[in-house]
């Protein structure tokens, strides 16, 4: 047994390598979308690829996402497993009939004989100064789509291991990319990253036995904070990090609520008709008697993305967490 | 060298060197749509093709004649008539090799049939039992596709993906005029002149887009003078001339073959029928332009060119006849029997695995279901 | 006093109606869609109105739903009232951008200078017998979006008033036309149609004391025959017609499931991440001690919407909402 | 007569008649962009326009290098310069009357600027305090738009509604190369064209859509070649030669404002900068073009022609200068200074009226901010 390096890489990284290891593993994956080649996109996360497989591996295609997305519909019927960058969330929307109206339906369509196994990465979310189109939660409309398997990590590993997850689905899957983690930092050994994660499974982040933090992707970080922070206030919260919204781990999720008798939903998206909802709404119809309190739920504004200026105010943070916390009806009992 | 380097294009060096790359003027179409039947081009073109067209172009309308009955027998959901659009239907398909493919719209069932599949299957979307009936891969027709221009882009990555690979297999992709003013219409020719994909455009302009007229569709001086703003070659044909929309699809399928390049083809045609049975046609044109449009129908087009010729003997007609009706009934039969129908395929394709709610999902209508035929018994 | 002639209209009649008063009370009401003109648009919504009001107020566009929208916006910015046609739910996908990342947002880009009082009436929903892309219940991606407001008619009353309301509006508008219900009808006056509908306010469509059905559109009249059903098995059912889902009325919602201590949430549209986890979630934050039971769900499975000769196994039927309230818990209490 | 029936298309009617309406020969653009500058043409440009361009072009240089300046000082979120693009800035503002409307994407503040938008409510996006800092109506400039090409069916929908009120006003849609192949470009073009809009569509063709050169973007002679596909005529022009930009984006609105509908004029420029601070442009092409195209600067080119005609004393250049400097002194000074900042502006404006749900977010926030204060005093 030798000894290997253990260094910190970041997310975008952990990324970047899985796409790189995916190409070497299995010639049919394609990384196609705008800027994606010669620049290695705006995040860099597909950095090197062009130089390392080719433009024709990794391809700078025309400005225009229902274009993207379309000819990866058509790289995928004849076999290849396309690999789609949106630029940013905002930007996906052009590609929405296609995704919607295509994408989620072929295999359906086809009673089973002509899947689609094309990945979407999407950077999502805000948090990092970006101006109006660039900081978008559009995880919601993907949620409500069947046919699409929507994953989204919050630590390193799991970037790579999701990641790697989507591209070898048979499936479409959209992986959104929360990029304000884009630069969060976590060791790994590059001599031999993390496993491929299974799409489709929560992980418990941190154990408690007072209440559950139901979340997922930017907001995993701002709830293992407030979960730190609570336990001056006497509260050991659980923190279950969703990792995949569709399908979604009702196992995990609600054998936590089980134990806990109390939920918070923590997201950056919008409240109304947001992911929230849909979370609360199972976990209660599942676990109704054992809830002390109503499942309540922490999240964006029902307004368009704020500017960079005004993105604090809307960003759920440690103190709304906390004040969400406080909420749970600790008189009722426990 | 890599495809993206195989492209040519213009690129804005600095000046004063701004020469366009590509000379506009090859890639306009005529004025006027070519013609081969009736004209001296006639003569390039094998008696056996022609006969093939005719054979083809018969079963076609009986194709036809045959859906629209089935609609007011209510064994078919809808139908989208390509009755006065065979010869475009069926020059598309008799133009590909086996191992091309085929993008249709959903009024394309004829070239899918056309081009081998079975017609029950061709028409599983409009009966209502499934949304494809076929398997895509074995005659190489991708599904129907219903949301307008949506399939171009389709068509494009495939056969990008095609010639990445290596193979030399051209797509076809089908689309009706009032699709070519969607973006995808738009995206889908970037892309294919970009990449230098092995794609050939046929636009049907069938005169309208349900009610609304291509007078209010475009005011371009043709839909296949789009083609130079995207660097790829325009072609006008009579959409009506079998012959001529063989010549030109043909010529254009061997171009992207060769690694020339996709087309766009505008063929003109008429749509004799209503948009779909459900449709009323009288509401939006006069009957008057319909029949001098039956004047240029493909099949008397194509019967007035054999018949010169001495082609057209009464055998000929007759087994072409013959074969048609053959089809028709076996159609006929089919289709009034009732579709098997097993409500459980509404969760097994939806992914590979259904995921735990659907499996829920999926008890819970089976057990609705025995309910049900608990009750019954 | 006159006796006036009161004659039954279908609901499509009474959306004609609706668009032909706006149109003759205001001058920039502008219609605009595929076929809305010489054909007077596939459902007959907009029969007559170009005949009556000139091609220039009823206008048959280009086939493309981004540039119908988009160019909706340039009008709407020149103080008209653009009323659009969407032709069927599935192919406004293509106008998702202009509707997401313009429509619903230039209002608020702007600090309220350049409001956009746009229509977008989209025909949604199944049980017609469409084939693919022709039932689409795309509520969810509507709701989802700050800056929209959500209506929907279950009535040929409501049909005029909201349709009215929605025009009237100097927000953007979007109108979901129960497909299955356009030919329902009601009697009316045509000397004296009905008011317009506030936006945001629900209706209780039938009271009752057992449990509350939270229900809208298409599912309305589902709801109130399962309500007439139920009478037999000794449930005394109370119906809520949301008609707004954008702004939500929580008052009119909650007060009847306060009073009854049940709900059912019903719709068409597919359950997960759908109207109903937002309603059920919404509800429970706020009723939680009135409730007996958790509320639950019953909608369309989460799958693409079926061909036809499948669609009666996906739509929620009258046993199927019968069955859910039997799962109400009832030996709980009450 | 209706605008529907003004407008002049192809219809395929039956045959033989199939001659289209439209002649595409003048829908084409020149084979090499037009210019003035040096040329015999410049003699047709009047000394005060030419004068006026300049001073302008003087003042967009320094309010690009001072806004520049000011990402680096943290006072703006990020800035996509227009250096090198001044001339097609510049044009395009000063082309149009005070009635018109301009619809600018996010790389053109400059031309808002040059319209009368005061630079610091022009840079509010981009300072990051607001989405738009400036009242729309007051200027008629549309806010700056990010997602590409969209701005452009709303500049369509503008005209068309200022042509059926009756008002002769014109829109001017700004767009860059790659904005081109986005569907709202197609779609765009297309309604302008069949409703015979009163607009015109400015694409700044700078060579780059981020790192992604023309070449891979498209494939066609060149983006003005577009035009014919929609029936409208196309223009080529130097994008850096100000009088020539000015003079046809003139020719083009005289035509719009007649009822003679859209233009597509392409003006062949280059982004001197990267694409926008946070881009690193090292990464997708080299110095040596950069600098050839510096030879070609607008200002240069403006400064020699003024230069040969005896316009241009040192007097002249230094009251440029001057103005320049006030304003970039004055824009310095008000970015140096916080925005003013109202976070109940989330709420106030997503609807006329705030939904129930959003009074309710709205006073959590307040109650928040208030104990946020309690705890600083
Ligand atoms: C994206 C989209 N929008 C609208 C429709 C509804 N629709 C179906 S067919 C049709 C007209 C199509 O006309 P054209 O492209 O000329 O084809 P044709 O029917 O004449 O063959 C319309 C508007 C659709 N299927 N897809
Ligand atoms: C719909 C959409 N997709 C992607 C982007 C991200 N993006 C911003 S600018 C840009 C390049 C635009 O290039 P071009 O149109 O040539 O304009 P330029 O920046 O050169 O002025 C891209 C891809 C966007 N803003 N909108
Ligand atoms: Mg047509
Ligand atoms: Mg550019």
């Amino acid at each position: 047994m030798t000894t290997v390096a253990v260094k910190p890489a970041t997310m975008a990284q952990a990324l970047t390598r899985a796409l790189r290891d995916a190409m070497a593993a299995d010639p049919t994956v394609h990384v196609l979308g705008e800027d994606v080649g010669t620049l290695g996109g705006v995040f860099r996360v597909t950095d090197g690829l062009a130089a390392e497989f080719g433009e024709d591996r990794c391809t700078d295609t025309p400005l225009a996402e229902a274009g993207i997305l379309g000819t990866a519909v058509g790289m995928a019927m004849y076999g290849l497993r396309p690999v789609v960058e949106m630029q940013f969330d905002a930007f996906a929307y052009p590609a929405f009939e296609q995704l919607i109206s295509h994408v989620a339906r072929m295999r359906n369509r086809t009673r089973g004989s002509m899947p689609l196994p094309i990945t979407v990465r999407v950077p999502y979310g805000g948090g990092i100064g970006g101006v109006e189109h660039h900081s978008d939660s559009s995880e919601a409309y993907y949620m409500a789509t069947p046919g699409l398997h929507v994953v989204t990590p919050a630590t390193v590993a799991d970037a790579y291991g999701l990641l790697r997850a989507a591209i070898a689905s048979d499936d479409p899957v959209v992986v959104l990319e929360p990029k304000r983690l884009y630069w969060s930092k976590d060791t790994w050994n590059p001599e031999d990253p993390p496993g491929v994660e299974p799409i489709g499974r929560a992980v418990v982040r941190r154990t408690g036995r007072s209440a559950t933090l139901i979340t997922y992707g930017p907001s995993v970080p701002v709830c293992l904070e407030a979960a730190e922070a609570a336990q001056a206030e006497g509260w050991d919260l659980e923190v279950v990090d969703l990792r995949s919204l569709v399908p979604f781990d009702d196992e995990t999720v609600c054998a936590s609520v089980r134990r806990t008798g109390r939920a918070v939903v923590v997201h950056e998206s919008g409240s109304f008709a947001g992911p929230g909802g849909e979370i609360a709404a199972r976990v209660t119809e599942r676990c109704f008697h054992h809830l002390e309190a109503p499942v309540l739920r922490v999240a964006g504004f029902d307004i368009p993305y704020p500017p960079p200026m005004l993105e604090r105010h809307h960003l759920p943070g440690v103190d709304r967490v906390l004040d969400a916390v406080a909420r749970l009806q600790w008189e009722a009992g426990n | 060298m890599t495809v993206m380097e195989q492209r040519g294009a213009y690129r804005p060096t600095p000046p004063p060197a701004w020469q366009p790359r590509t000379d506009p003027v090859p890639l306009l179409p005529d004025a006027d749509p070519y013609r081969v039947l009736g004209t001296e081009a006639a003569a390039r073109t094998a008696p056996e093709l022609l006969l093939r067209l005719y054979a083809q172009l018969v079963r076609g309308r009986r194709y036809n004649v045959q859906a629209t009955a089935l609609t007011k027998q209510g064994r078919l959901a809808v139908y989208p008539s390509s009755t006065g659009q065979e010869a475009c239907e069926v020059a598309a398909a008799l133009v590909l090799e086996e191992r091309d493919w085929l993008f249709p719209s959903y009024r394309d069932t004829l070239a899918a049939v056309a081009r081998g599949v079975d017609p029950v299957e061709a028409l599983t979307l409009l009966r209502g039992d499934w949304h494809t009936g076929y398997d895509p891969h074995e005659h190489r027709v991708a599904p129907l596709c219903t949301p307008l221009a949506t399939q171009l882009p389709h068509a494009v990555g495939l056969a990008h993906a095609a010639r990445l690979k290596g193979d030399d297999v051209v797509a076809l992709a089908m689309v009706g005029d009032g699709g070519t003013s969607e973006g995808d219409f738009h995206e889908a020719l970037n892309f294919a002149a970009v990449w230098q994909a092995p794609v050939v455009f046929l636009v049907q302009n069938n005169g309208f887009a349900i009610s609304v007229p291509l007078a209010k569709q475009t005011a371009a001086p043709s839909l296949a003078h789009k083609a130079v703003g995207y660097g790829m070659p325009g072609r006008l044909v009579d959409g009506n001339d079998a012959a001529a929309v063989h010549e030109v699809l043909g010529e254009a399928v061997r171009t992207a073959r060769a690694g020339g390049g996709p087309t766009l083809v505008e063929a003109v045609t008429y749509r004799i029928d209503a948009h779909t049975n459900a449709d009323d046609a009288t509401r939006y044109r006069g009957d008057a332009e319909v029949e001098t449009w039956r004047e240029h129908d493909p099949i008397l087009l194509l019967e007035r060119e054999l018949t010169a010729r001495g082609l057209l003997d009464e055998e000929t007609r007759q087994s072409a006849r013959d074969a048609a009706e053959t089809m028709a009934a076996d159609l006929r039969a089919r289709m009034n029997q009732d579709a098997a129908l097993d409500p459980m395929d509404l969760f097994d394709h939806v992914y590979a695995e259904p995921t735990p709610q659907l499996r829920e999902q999926r008890a819970l209508l089976r057990a609705e279901l025995e309910a049900e035929e608990e009750g019954a018994r």
